[in-house]
């Protein structure tokens, strides 16, 4: 699954790993804020782009190829619409819709290749994005793994008993669905006494204290100034 | 004797990269038990998943009863080999622990009354009949393992794998499950840590260590030598 | 559903950022406050709930199968403002580890399914007093309304499209969303069968909120079908109507020129244009917490 | 010696009917460890979680360290009892290792870098500390249960409440637990179904059955008796 090579690139310690997330989600975001407003005629800006997060891919110590591969994920869905460019007459339109999907998913598993998920949420916090659902976050991605295995496990219990899980019909899905959702409803409640047992009363305290050093300062301008540099240079 | 179970050079590794099976080689004829033992991590539970298919190898082969574990003949292969899990929450999915039972025998073809039938004959057998229209997840943790122990028993398999099927039975309930297996004709693959368990049902186990069968041999002589 | 980055023009996402973001920070709020500190765990496993069920295969019939997407399902069972939350957080998610959505069009998806979405599922659960009817609608309006929502934001962004492709979305919308009503039904049953107690009865305040809900949606949908600069695809549709220019001229306030016409270089006006929208943004939430954090320290 | 838990009058019944203590007189005094046995389904668990108030008695009253478990005290008695749940996934709720340990630290409102000094020392005890920075969901069940031990080794409960500590841990893991435990000065609640871990531990056991206590006494002398 997608997050589990994630997870398992985030944990570098390369350069780029030890930027302070704040800084890492404003520079994802003026790249995308550059890549989202690319033009079919501006190939060479594209192509620095493309070359930059590459180099930084590199830096990373991340496996170039296959992060390239990960950020092609968004490219099934970019053809369908290049298909329709195409037909209504602007093909030019949907290869820029391929090129910037591209780019700017490339740029996101970038993120997220080298930002551990605490330190992201951490991130998140710092930029004042709502703590209360910083918090759902964070309680959604922990259980996420949990209750996909389960699902997966009831499913596979029901192929193993049963031969093929397909031989269920809608109402015995829907059962299923609803047997989850109980269980997940009891696992909240579970969770909320484990929390409320340690003395949880409402508020989630957090220690890792991530401080901004002069590398991330770095780290911004160095980046941002020729991000935005080619956009106004290239035509 | 015929042989139910031959796995050759199996190698599993899990989409985080954890190389769980490094190269495995496995027989057990039929109307055999036979015990695994192992630290945690070492690859017990990942070995099971792969006897009725829920895993697909990253190399090597898995025969069960002659069939190659493949998908063709997944159906086939999972009406032969029966599984707990280690987790029963994993186990019941349906609202009622009764239906939960008659799930195997339902989809097999037998009628809804045979079903049932069947399904309380396997709840008496694991004291549970009194609790048939409970919903699973409304039990303790012992007898939800009762209840997952059931469900395979109605199932009538050639193959009984059980992955630490003692956890949170009370010790009647361990040393009734360990009557109740030794009685079943079928061979069967013991994982666990509860080594009294272990010497009731089998002179004969296989130790995993690091994702690979580092002894074969009787029990005793395999906890001796890794000082278990 | 889930529009990547790299599809919608930088008027589109900028505005639907400015509405989703202080829209999920008034929700949260609201959220926070209704409930105690048992929300927390309860809305990340819904969470992670909604993601694992959409695992679970729905046969649809002719050996197709179809999943929940569990916008209404999820306001049914927390109320709507606790929904939009979990929705949030599951757009975020899966937009940051799975990119599935951009992280620019983050506040068009937020907007599209986890308030309007959600909203749109509230306000018929709502009316019909919690029946099986009203749960059909909540699936079948939750979803039509995001769809119809994301396909006019693509089109305001000039992404080309074939006429005839229009009316094939839109026969494609109707049959998902009425396959998303029926297993918001037929969970919903489920969920009642197992754990009885466990939907949310509608509240009379609660009513209130989902047409005000719906309203705002409706209006700004109609707000966006003319702010459009480049409406190719509607550009008939408006063009037919006869109401396009006179609409465009009335609209064309400072903000609708936010081109920052300072700055020559057209193409680097848009980045900036961009910048300042998310600066904007980022201003105005934090003008929001401010106030909500002043408001609490008074109430405690 | 003072008086740790005092319960009378027990009573609980489950929203569903299911009536799972009936009665329950317990004491225990600081210092003592107790083990409490009985058959699935016999109310052990239910019994735990009203220790610290995470279920309200249907009827009966309870004292920790003097304190009635009401309301308005629950945030004390939380302090002092800790409670290691029956699993560990619903314990384990911080993204790291050691801010999960550190949490109860830090909701008693000590400073990042003591609660951070504190939850190192605990991991330190359960050998864990080389693990501080891993996400919970990346490690095996047993290495879980440890860190789920850590947390409330971190959070310095006068009271001890474990509720089958030593499922999955290999036996190594098992013995290493009961050495552990058994260094630790505090009064001591052990639910388990693992007589020999439960001997290592106590000399004292309490029996229940039906939801309520049916006998205490030394362990060897109620496991003849009920024949456990
Ligand atoms: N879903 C998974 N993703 C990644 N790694 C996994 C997964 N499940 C197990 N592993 C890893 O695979 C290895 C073998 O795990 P497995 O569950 O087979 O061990 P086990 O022998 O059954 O242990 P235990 O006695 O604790 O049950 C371990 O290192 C474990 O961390
Ligand atoms: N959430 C629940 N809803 C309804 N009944 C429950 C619930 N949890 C437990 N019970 C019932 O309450 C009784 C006592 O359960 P409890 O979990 O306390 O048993 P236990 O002694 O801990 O058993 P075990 O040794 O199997 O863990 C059982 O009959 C069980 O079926
Ligand atoms: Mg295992
Ligand atoms: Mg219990």
């Amino acid at each position: 699954m997608r997050h589990a090579r994630l997870e398992l690139w985030s944990r570098g310690t390369s350069f780029a790993h030890r930027r302070h997330p704040a800084a890492k989600i404003l520079v994802t975001l003026v790249f995308l804020i550059a890549i989202s407003s690319l033009h079919p005629s501006q190939a060479r800006a594209a192509i620095f782009y493309f070359v930059v997060l590459t180099a930084l891919a590199s830096a990373a110590k991340l496996p170039v190829p296959r992060v390239l591969l990960a950020a092609a994920v968004v490219l099934p869905f970019a053809c369908v619409f290049a298909l329709m460019s195409f037909f209504a007459g602007a093909p030019e339109k949907g290869i820029a819709i391929m090129v910037r999907s591209w780019l700017s998913a490339l740029t996101t598993v970038l993120l997220m290749a080298t930002t551990a998920q605490p330190d992201l949420l951490a991130g998140l916090e710092a930029l004042r994005v709502p703590r209360f659902l910083v918090q759902v976050m964070q309680f959604l991605y922990r259980y996420l793994l949990v209750l996909i295995e389960e699902a997966g496990a009831m499913r596979a219990a029901a192929a193993s008993r049963a031969g093929k899980a397909s031989t269920l019909e809608f109402r015995r899905a829907s059962a299923a669905a609803g047997v989850l959702f109980a269980r997940s409803w009891g696992r909240a409640n579970a969770i909320h006494q484990a929390m409320t047992a340690r003395g949880f009363t409402g508020h989630i305290p957090r220690f890792r204290v991530l401080r901004i050093t002069a590398a991330d300062v770095w780290f911004v301008f160095g980046l941002v100034g020729p991000v935005l540099a080619v956009r106004l240079v290239l035509p | 004797m015929s042989r139910i179970v031959e796995v050759r050079e199996l190698r599993y590794v899990w989409e985080d990269g954890t190389e769980a099976l490094r190269g495995v080689d496995f027989d057990l004829e039929a109307g055999e038990t036979v015990a695994l033992l192992g630290p945690n991590g070492s690859g017990k539970t990942t070995f099971a998943l792969h006897l009725n298919g829920l895993l697909k190898p990253t190399q090597g082969t898995i025969k069960i009863d002659g069939l190659p574990v493949i998908e063709r003949n997944l159906s086939q292969i999972r009406r032969k080999v029966g599984l707990v899990f280690q987790d029963s929450d994993n186990q019941l999915f349906m609202p009622t622990v009764l239906e939960d039972v008659a799930f195997a025998p339902m989809t097999s073809g037998l009628s809804p009354e045979a079903s049932a039938e069947k399904a309380m004959d396997a709840l008496r057998l694991v004291a549970m009949d009194h609790k048939a229209n409970k919903a699973p997840w409304h039990l303790s943790a012992g007898e939800k393992k009762r209840v997952a122990i059931a469900g395979i028993l109605a199932s009538d398999p050639l193959l009984l794998v059980l992955d630490e099927p003692t956890t949170y039975l009370d010790p009647p309930g361990q040393r009734s499950l360990a009557t109740l297996l030794s009685e079943l004709p079928q061979a069967k693959i013991l994982i666990t840590h509860d080594m009294p368990f272990a010497r009731m049902l089998t002179k004969e186990a296989v130790f995993f260590q690091d994702g690979q069968i580092a002894g074969r041999g009787p029990v005793d002589q395999l906890a001796a030598h890794f000082n278990w | 559903m889930h529009i990547p980055d790299g599809y919608l023009s930088t008027r589109v996402w900028v505005i639907t950022d400015l509405v989703a973001a202080p829209g999920i920070a008034l929700l949260a709020r609201r959220a926070q406050a209704k409930f105690n500190h048992h929300l927390i765990p309860l809305m990340g496993v819904m969470g992670a709930f909604v993601f694992a069920a959409q695992m679970i295969n729905f046969p649809a019939g002719n050996g197709t199968s179809s999943h929940l997407v569990g916008a209404a399902l999820l306001s049914c069972l927390l109320g709507p403002a606790a929904a939009s939350i979990v929705m949030t957080a599951i757009l975020a998610t899966q937009a940051l580890v799975f990119q599935d959505g951009g992280l620019l069009a983050l506040g068009a998806n937020i907007f599209n399914m986890a308030i309007a979405g959600v909203f749109a599922g509230y306000l018929p659960y709502a009316m019909f007093r919690g029946s099986r009817v009203g749960l059909f609608l909540a699936g079948f309006f939750s979803l039509m309304t995001a769809a119809v929502l994301a396909l006019s934001e693509l089109l305001i962004s000039g992404v080309a499209m074939p006429p005839a492709m229009l009316s094939v979305s839109f026969a494609w919308f109707l049959v998902s969303a009425a396959i998303e009503g029926a297993l918001t039904l037929a969970v919903a049953v489920a969920l009642e069968r197992i754990q009885p107690g466990c939907l949310r009865k509608p509240v009379a305040g609660g009513r209130a909120w989902a047409v005000s809900g719906l309203a705002a949606v409706l209006l700004s949908s109609a707000g966006w079908l003319f702010a459009s600069d480049r409406p190719d695809g509607l550009e008939s549709l408006a063009l037919k109507a006869g109401i396009s220019n006179r609409v465009t001229s009335l609209i064309a306030s400072p903000f609708g020129d936010y081109q920052a016409s300072f700055v020559a270089n057209p193409r680097l006006a848009k980045s900036v244009a961009g910048l300042a929208g998310i600066l904007v943004i980022y201003g105005l939430c934090m003008a929001i917490s401010r106030a909500i954090g002043a408001t609490r320290r008074e109430g405690a």
